[in-house]
């Protein structure tokens, strides 16, 4: 189109969209080669392997939970309080439930839901930011707006008004952390079609007589959900993490569901009994680290730029 | 090939020269930008209280009181809650004109005088967090960077991606376990020892306030509070600063203008430090505004755990007890933080790179 | 009437509270720089108080001020609860129909600014607090005062009230300066809740003859009382005291290390374990907890089956619900809690019968019925409401009934409450001033709780309602006490209550201490009667 | 070749990181005050020589053979004396100068500070001859330029900018490599009479890369032709480009439009260049060439002298009567 | 004469730039290319050349003037599709790299410009005879773009030019993105085309020395305006304006004996300030008194026409 002759500067914001803008067409052969030269497949990277390995075991975790966890995980034993035992593994909670198998059952928590949070806010976000995008101008600007409006409460802040409005409940938590979160893929998608729109191809198809939609479907679609699919995967962790701090603060799933987060409120209220606390946030942390390792292991194979663990 | 050539074409520095109505209009556009995003702030939370069921009557009566129409009506004539919604929102749009925030429901106090004291609390913790990651999120970004490839860059990714994956408030925990608990080398909670009087207020802000006033012993006594929380803030912010000054520094460390300074005869030191730094810097301050504005979310549950009585706790208070002038407060206070970060932002883009400046 | 979740309000604030388990862990911080020393007492306590106007206070940090600072006409000494004893009116009479009270007030009282005391300044007080219409308000709505002379007040209820002079003992019926608050526009007309004015004045200065004045007040941090040189009766021990706005475990800490002159209100229950056993407890039973199963067919078809109340009763393990509240606690017998006379004796204490719940619903033909239990989402006394109602979750389990827990903010739950269609709800309570009969008045069918329990007359046992008729009448003390007794008796038989457990206000003071006692009355701790051995 | 060369390189080999042999065998000289010029596609190696001789290979590669700067050994070289080689003796132009000027430093401050540190001036004696090398580069207003930023300047002025930067410790080479190709004609014109004009004044040695053969016929007194990363042919600029010598050079020149009109004038060269890493065994132009036998491919032909002055990497060479 | 294929009439674009306000690329240029022909339109960046092109073939609204494609103006590609009869006119765009989509195979790519409703056997069919004229297998229809170098993808994208059958082409910088063999390769392509099929071709490019060598008429664009047009050979042996012997001497020959190629001064000024009067007036070695007001492109003989007072006064003269 015209020439910039001036970067316009972008505002913070925009860093959603710049993270992960437009794979390169032309750089000079040198630094392709050099990107390439790392860019073993997934499986030849150790981190990417552990982290693999991680999920699948999560994963199975969750499925056969039924058959792993020693113990019903809301049967409320004599013995509360517990400290790991051979009996309870990872001790019982305060009403005497073993937290083993809390957290074998809370695993068909967070995991399902973190990728309903996500696919959700991708769905909603992908489909404004496409559209905004797309359409430019009125509708554009709204959009971008709108999306400054959400950026401008803090997330936690305002998936925190949402869930305590309507009340905790699983569905609310979702709610709410969906709200805060689609505007992310929206301004992406936005982006990455702004760009899909300047590009030659595009405009090659239309002056074939291809119409908006289907150009829409072919040329713009295909080529501007990549991005987000990747942030999609990169968010996944952070989703685990805020369904778990949402949870902690009671407006998550409801009692008795053996939510991680709410378990570790559980353990906050007395240090001493640490285990009640330790086990759940560990459970967090090795489901978010390996979303997290996959995430960055697949926008690296996405993204030649990010090759050999360039990120963010 | 001529793309580049294309844009560089027919440029010279007297067709550049940076006009004064530039600034001007810049920023009078980010004031007309900001005063929107603050009239949507007010719509969206008043939209939001009013779908919840029950009212800030429910909230702040007494329960007999509750069941005594004459008080009910009452409170809700004196806080204007039997208007019409719009009514309400045009009072208190007409208010907020005046800088008039309201009255909280829940303290009874003015909502600009609860700000006034817990934002510096919160302020307190973040910034010294922000100060302290930005510091060692560049060092060891750019040194990553550096490092492209090899075992400590690997160290510092795989540090910096469990930064990113801890649960905050499970940290605290673990922090006060560890030094609370275990070792009794930290204080549990709070700003101040109990032994302590809040040192008259000038900040806010007690360490300061304390070291002002003299009394050494309660600003050490408020420094030792900090210690933990602005810890763990810090670990939260870092790991994201981290990885973007990596990737930023990465994608600098590749451009020409590098290999040329090398190619000059510069040294590694002048390299890195000057003309790496200068450049990498300008992502890494959007993401610092980023970073920052996180950083005050990431607050309310540290500040749960750690009890420290700052915006987060406020906030949290406010919208459990529906106290609308309270909850407009701080979503307007953030909002208003948001635009002025971006707003610094976008100013020090200016000041760092020249392209941008007063374009 | 009475019942007030007041303590729930205080829990909604206090956020999640770390249990101390160890007073090993000292705190590095060092030095007793700032420590209260001298004459001058400190109070811990996590504040909860909006307001210092005795016309608008009902929260128990300001309770625990405001009594300092306002004479009553009359009020109670330490725990003892059983009879209103004199302070501004040396004494009263009490009309046989429980309508007319009229108090002789004492001559000599003055105000702090030296200013005397008559009876327009307790008729003013009193009416402007009706008047108001503030919360506190609807305690007195059905009282009017008058004057005989300068030193005769007549008190008249529209409506038999046996408990007015109780009433009278409450903080928000402290006498204010007349002229004073007048002056800084307050008013006890009848449009006071428009007009009145004088609610920020009273905020800042204190208009009371009581034993203290207010010197200062932060609303976030602290609170500080010097003692009222003009105070007509015994000076106070501690010419200044100051209330800090203090979180629950750094109550503890401080506690734990307290060599000056101290007390912590808010301890209580787990935050206990652990204190050195040389620190002074003083607590009583004040507060329970119990379930409310709505009884109108139409909100549930379940919970208004009597057998279904009687087999989620005999479902709970109470030993092990009061085991959650931790030590203090103890298994609910009746309503009122042991602190107040009229309670039932512990040896009446609740069982868990399995084996008798699964036969009741057995033979009321329900089988595995399905209720959603609604409780407010707060951390009280340390104790996550959550953790209880998953308690009763699973014993109820265990008798085959399915509870679907609902949380919901405090306020949410308030209003769901207020709407009556809660099918089942669990709550903590409290009495809204120290008579156990007072219960009565809201828990009785028809009444507040009742009404919003649908639990009409209609629907009530008779037997239930006569006893209930049968203590609001008895006007002997002794007499009434064994009427509400029984009254709990057919309470527990024949009412959509269940109360689990007790709690208990805890006031945890420096050994130095003495006076420091417990009064479940409303304010805590009476702040003047502490004094040092 | 010559004792006398300012820069000479005896059977240069680059392998980069991953093991990817992108130059073989290079033998290259440059003597004092001579513009040499490299030509050949992307890929040909061409600017990879030139990052090799001032170590800005990307860190893991693999230089073999020999490289002589001023009778100093440049392979055996450690950081210090690379620092002191660079800019002061060997000095670089790039590409683009879009890139390769910072974008947020001063044009002063790219200008003098590797000055004051390689001479040892003093700010004003940096900032003094920065406006000198301003004006020697022909950029008007050189003291406002000082203060100016990359940005404010156009390609070509920007391309200046870069070799004033270049020459400003006064070093003995330059490597320019395509430092015309993102500039138009008009530009070029003059960058490339700037270039003359040092070489005139000041006795510089310039290393051309480029790939334009109207350039090095314009400029340069001899040429080395790449190939894959090999020298397929060398010798004076315009003896080569007149009477190639290797199949190579001649399909270049016919590829290039040249003369008078005419459709079909225009001869490509079949075939795709060599992908990096990727090149057959033998002469790595053999798949393309026209007279490719079958010995080509078995083993890749050595450069062998043509005449006193000339070598060529093709058995043919000698009977190639080839006309561009 | 027969009415020209392309006709671009007074034709003036003009972008809005927040740094520079409004900044008119094209200026006002009248141009035409008949079936059959070659038209090349030279210039140094920035003088407008890409903008005449996009707004030539539709992709940007002109400003003023108009654009006529076989005789009906060309509607500026927006929400609607792009009626059929204006498919006939493509183009071939600049970076190879871009104007492929990257994500669809090649096969689709060209099957988008094939009739609607075509059987699958037919669209087959067609594509592979549409790679098979710009020399690339039938295979390749089910490949991704980045399986081809530049020149292959640029032929490719040619193939999808050729799908919609147009009599006419504008070729945007099609080989300056390339190496000096490909380029041979693809200009090739295309003037064989463009003869095979009796096309026309506007071919836009920097590099005269091969505009020389393939079109029939040559325009010199200057600042968004078209200072000179010539049959090609003639504008090559005598150029009219300064402007285009200056570009012509500054391209390097290969000549016994080497030459520097001639400069000319100064550079090409800001469009969103251009100079009043003639536009070339600072940098011409040849500008005098007249030069301050703008001469008009007028004809100096056969398909000639020239905007200097140099040669039109001398002509009216």
């Amino acid at each position: 189109m015209s020439e910039p002759t001036m970067t316009e500067p972008p505002t913070a914001v925009d860093l959603a969209d710049r993270r992960v803008r437009k794979p390169l067409a032309r750089r000079s052969w040198l630094r392709r080669l050099r990107g390439t030269s790392a860019g073993h497949p997934l499986w030849r990277q150790p981190l990417t392997v552990v982290s693999v390995t991680i999920l699948v075991a999560w994963l199975l975790i969750a499925a056969l939970a039924p058959l792993i966890a020693p113990y019903d995980p809301l049967a409320q034993h004599a013995a509360t309080y517990l400290p790991p035992s051979g009996a309870h593994p990872f001790g019982t909670d305060e009403l005497g439930r073993d937290i083993l198998s809390r957290l074998v059952y809370g695993a068909r928590l967070s995991i399902p839901l973190a990728l309903v949070i996500v696919a959700l806010a991708l769905a909603v976000g992908g489909v404004l930011g496409l559209v905004a995008g797309y359409l430019g101008r009125f509708v554009d600007e709204a959009l971008m707006r709108l999306t400054d409006l959400v950026f401008a409460f803090p997330q936690i802040i305002l998936a925190m008004a949402v869930s305590a409005a309507f009340g905790p409940s699983t569905r609310n938590a979702v709610l709410a952390l969906v709200i805060v979160s689609w505007p992310v893929y929206a301004r992406v998608i936005r982006s990455a079609v702004l760009t899909v729109r300047g590009e030659d191809y595009l405009h090659a198809a239309r002056l074939l007589g291809v119409g908006p939609i289907r150009a829409l479907r072919r040329d713009v679609v295909p080529n501007s959900v990549g991005p987000a699919v990747v942030l999609a995967t990169l968010e996944l962790g952070n989703a685990v993490l805020m369904l778990a701090a949402l949870s902690f603060l009671g407006l998550g799933p409801r009692p008795p569901a053996p939510e991680w987060g709410a378990m570790i409120a559980l353990g906050s209220h007395d240090l001493s009994k640490w285990w009640v606390s330790v086990f759940p946030g560990l459970a967090i942390l090795t489901v978010v680290l390996a979303f997290n390792i996959l995430g960055d292991a697949l926008r690296d194979r996405i993204d030649p730029r990010y090759a050999k663990g360039r990120e963010t | 090939m001529t793309a580049t050539t294309t844009a560089a074409a027919g440029t010279r520095p007297a067709a550049r020269r940076p006009r004064v109505p530039n600034l001007v209009r810049f920023l009078g556009k980010r004031v007309a930008i900001t005063i929107g995003l603050l009239w949507g702030v007010t719509v969206v939370t008043f939209a939001l209280v009013h779908v919840v069921p029950g009212d800030a009557a429910t909230a702040n009566l007494s329960e007999q009181a509750l069941n005594d129409p004459a008080v009910v009506a009452a409170y809700r004539a004196k806080w204007g809650l039997d208007q019409p919604i719009w009514q309400q929102y045009l009072h208190y749009l007409g208010n907020l004109l005046h800088g008039d925030l309201g009255t909280s429901q829940q303290t009874g106090r003015p909502v600009l005088t609860d700000l006034v004291q817990y934002v510096p609390a919160t302020l307190e913790l973040a910034v010294p967090s922000m100060i302290l990651a930005l510091v060692v999120g560049t060092a060891v970004g750019m040194l990553a960077a550096v490092r492209h490839g090899r075992a400590s860059d690997q160290v510092v990714r795989v540090g910096s991606l469990l930064g990113l994956s801890t649960p905050p408030f499970w940290l605290s925990l673990v922090v006060l376990y560890l030094f609370f608990y275990l070792l009794g080398v930290s204080p549990s909670g709070g700003r101040l020892s109990p032994q302590f009087a809040p040192p008259p207020s000038v900040t806010g802000m007690y360490t300061v306030d304390a070291a002002l006033a003299g009394q050494w012993a309660a600003a050490w006594d408020a420094v030792q509070h900090l210690v933990l929380p602005v810890l763990v803030l810090t670990c939260l912010t870092v790991a994201t600063l981290i990885r973007f000054v990596r990737s930023a520094m990465l994608e600098v460390l590749q451009q020409d203008y590098i290999r040329a300074a090398y190619a000059k005869g510069l040294p590694t030191r002048t390299v890195l430090g000057r003309h790496l730094l200068r450049a990498g810097l300008v992502p890494v301050i959007t993401v610092s505004g980023l970073a920052f504005a996180s950083l005050l979310s990431g607050t309310v549950l540290v500040e749960n755990i750690f009890g420290w009585p700052g915006l987060g706790q406020y906030a949290f208070r406010s919208a459990t007890g529906l106290d609308l002038p309270s909850i407009l407060g701080v979503s307007l206070f953030v909002a208003l933080v948001y635009t002025g970060v971006n707003l610094l932002v976008d100013l020090l883009y200016g000041l760092i790179d020249p392209r941008i400046r007063l374009s | 009437m009475s019942a007030t979740p007041r303590l729930m309000r205080r829990a909604g604030i206090a956020l999640t509270a770390l249990a101390l388990a160890s007073t090993a862990a000292a705190c590095s911080a060092g030095g007793d720089a700032g420590s209260a020393g001298g004459s001058t007492l400190t109070i811990d306590t996590s504040f909860v108080i909006k307001s210092l106007d005795p016309g608008h206070v009902y929260e128990a940090t300001g309770n625990t001020a405001v009594h300092a600072m306002y004479d009553t006409l009359l009020t109670f000494h330490g725990a003892d609860m059983s009879k209103p004893q004199p302070d501004l009116a040396t004494s009263y009479q009490a009309s046989a129909d429980a309508k007319t009270f009229t108090f002789h007030l004492r001559k000599d009282a003055t105000f702090g600014n030296g200013d005397k005391l008559t009876a327009d300044d307790v008729v003013f007080s009193l009416n402007r607090l009706r008047n108001l219409k503030a919360s506190p308000s609807v305690t007195v709505a059905n009282l009017t005062a008058s004057k005989t002379d300068a030193y005769t007040v007549v008190v008249h209820a529209a409506k038999a009230d046996p408990n007015v002079p109780v009433i009278l003992t409450q903080p928000y019926t402290g006498i204010v300066n007349s002229k004073l608050v007048k002056a800084k526009g307050g008013t006890d007309g009848a449009d006071a809740a428009k007009t009145d004015s004088a609610q920020k004045y009273l905020d800042a200065t204190s208009a009371g003859s009581g034993p203290y004045l207010l010197d200062s007040f932060d609303a976030s941090s602290q609170l500080v009382l010097k003692a009222n040189p003009k105070y007509w009766g015994a000076k106070p021990k501690f010419s200044r005291v100051v209330l800090r706005n203090m979180d629950v475990q750094n109550q503890k800490l401080t506690m734990s290390r307290a060599k000056g002159p101290e007390l912590a209100l808010d301890l209580s229950g787990k935050m206990l374990e652990g204190l050195p056993s040389s620190l002074r407890q003083s607590s009583a039973d004040d507060t329970f907890y119990f379930l409310t199963l709505n009884a109108d067919p139409k909100i549930s078809k379940t919970t208004s089956n009597p057998a279904f109340v009687q087999a989620v009763r005999a479902a709970i393990d109470y030993r092990g619900v009061a085991r959650l509240f931790g030590g203090n606690a103890s298994p609910a017998a009746g309503v009122v809690p042991p602190a107040f006379p009229g309670a039932l004796p512990a040896s009446e204490a609740q069982h868990q019968d399995l084996a008798k719940a699964r036969k009741l619903l057995a033979d009321a033909g329900l089988h595995a019925p399905s209720v959603k239990l609604m409780y407010p989402s707060i951390t009280y006394r340390g104790v996550d409401l959550g953790t209880i109602a998953t308690k009763v979750q699973g014993d109820a389990k265990k008798a085959g009934i399915r509870l679907t827990l609902d949380p919901q903010p405090l306020t949410s739950f308030l209003n769901a409450q207020q709407s009556g269609k809660v099918a089942m709800r669990f709550s903590p309570q409290s009495l809204n001033y120290p008579v156990a009969a007072s219960l009565v008045n809201n828990l009785a069918p028809g009444q507040g709780t009742a009404a919003t329990t649908g639990w009409t007359v209609a629907r009530a046992d008779q037997d239930v309602v006569a006893a209930g008729k049968k203590v609001q009448a008895t006007l002997d003390p002794a007499a009434q006490q064994r009427a509400l007794q029984d009254w709990q008796r057919l309470l527990n038989q024949h009412s959509p209550y269940i109360p689990m457990a007790y709690n208990s206000g805890v006031v945890v003071a420096a050994p130095t201490l003495s006076g420091a006692v417990y009064a479940p009355a409303g304010w805590q701790v009476d702040i003047a009667a502490v004094g040092t051995k | 070749m010559s004792g006398s060369a300012l820069l000479s390189l005896d059977r240069l080999a680059v392998t980069l990181p991953g093991g990817v042999p992108v130059i073989h065998d290079a033998t290259l000289h440059v003597e004092p005050g001579e513009i040499v010029g490299i030509a050949g596609e992307s890929g040909s190696g061409k600017s990879l020589t030139a990052a090799a001789l001032l170590n800005l290979l990307p860190a893991g590669s693999r230089v073999t053979g020999g490289a002589t700067f001023a009778g100093e050994d440049l392979l055996g070289l450690d950081r210090a004396g690379w620092r002191r080689i660079r800019g002061a003796g060997i000095s670089m132009v790039f590409q683009d100068p879009t890139a390769a000027l910072h974008p947020m430093l001063p044009i002063g401050r790219q200008l003098t500070e590797h000055m004051r540190r390689h001479l040892g001036l003093s700010r004003s004696d940096a900032r003094a001859r920065a406006v000198e090398l301003l004006d020697q580069v022909r950029i008007p207003d050189p003291q406002r330029t000082l203060r100016s930023y990359p940005h404010q300047f156009s390609g070509g002025m920007r391309q200046r900018v870069a070799i004033a930067i270049a020459l400003a410790c006064r070093p003995k080479l330059l490597i320019a490599d395509e430092p015309t190709t993102a500039l138009d004609v008009t530009v070029q014109a003059g960058i490339l009479a700037l270039l003359s004009r040092l070489r005139d004044e000041t006795g510089l040695s310039v290393l051309f890369i480029t790939h334009d053969l109207g350039v090095l016929s314009a400029l340069t007194s001899r040429t080395y032709v790449f190939y894959a990363g090999r020298v397929m042919e060398t010798g004076p600029t315009g003896a080569l480009l007149s009477t190639p010598r290797h199949p190579y050079t001649a399909a270049l020149l016919g590829a290039r439009p040249h003369g008078a009109a005419g459709v079909g004038s225009l001869r490509p060269i079949p075939g795709s260049p060599v992908v990096p890493g990727q090149a057959p065994p033998g002469c790595p132009f053999a798949p393309r060439c026209d007279f490719a036998t079958a010995d080509c491919t078995s083993a890749p032909p050595e450069p062998a002298p043509i005449g006193t002055d000339r070598l060529s990497a093709c058995p043919v060479a000698p009977e190639l009567e080839v006309t561009p | 004469m027969t009415a020209p294929l392309l006709d671009i009439d007074e034709l003036a674009v003009e972008y809005r730039s927040r740094a520079r306000g409004a900044v008119r690329a094209v200026a006002g240029v009248s141009l035409s290319v008949a079936a059959g022909e070659i038209v090349g339109l030279v210039g140094e960046s920035g003088c407008g050349k890409s903008s005449l092109a996009r707004a030539a073939v539709g992709l940007t609204a002109p400003h003023a003037g108009t654009v006529r494609f076989d005789g009906r103006p060309v509607t500026p590609v927006r929400w609607a599709k792009r009626p059929a009869a204006e498919v006939g006119l493509q183009m071939v765009f600049q970076n190879p790299y871009a104007s492929l989509n990257p994500r669809r195979r090649i096969g689709d790519q060209i099957a988008d410009g094939l009739p609607a409703g075509l059987p699958r056997e037919q669209v087959r069919g067609r594509v592979a005879e549409l790679l098979d004229r710009v020399g690339m297998g039938a295979d390749t229809a089910a490949k991704y773009p980045h399986q081809f170098s530049g020149g292959q993808r640029q032929r490719l994208a040619i193939a999808r030019a050729l799908a919609g059958e147009p009599s006419m082409i504008i070729a945007d910088e099609p080989v300056t993105a390339l190496d000096a063999s490909s380029q041979a390769q693809v200009v090739n392509l295309l003037v064989r085309l463009v003869r095979e099929l009796g096309m026309g071709m506007l071919f836009i490019s920097h590099d005269l020395a091969l505009v020389r060598q393939i079109a029939d008429r040559t325009a010199v664009m200057y600042l968004g305006k078209v200072v000179e047009v010539a049959p090609t050979a003639r504008l090559w042996s005598a150029p009219s304006h300064p402007y285009t012997r200056a570009l012509i001497d500054a391209v390097p020959t290969i000549a016994a004996r080497p030459e520097l190629p001639a400069v000319l001064a100064g550079e090409v000024p800001d469009p969103a300030n251009a100079p009043s009067g003639c536009r070339f007036r600072p940098r011409c070695p040849a500008a005098f008194e007249s030069c301050v007001d703008e001469p008009a492109l007028l004809p100096i003989g056969d398909r000639a026409s020239v905007a200097c007072w140099l040669t039109t006064n001398g002509a009216t003269a």
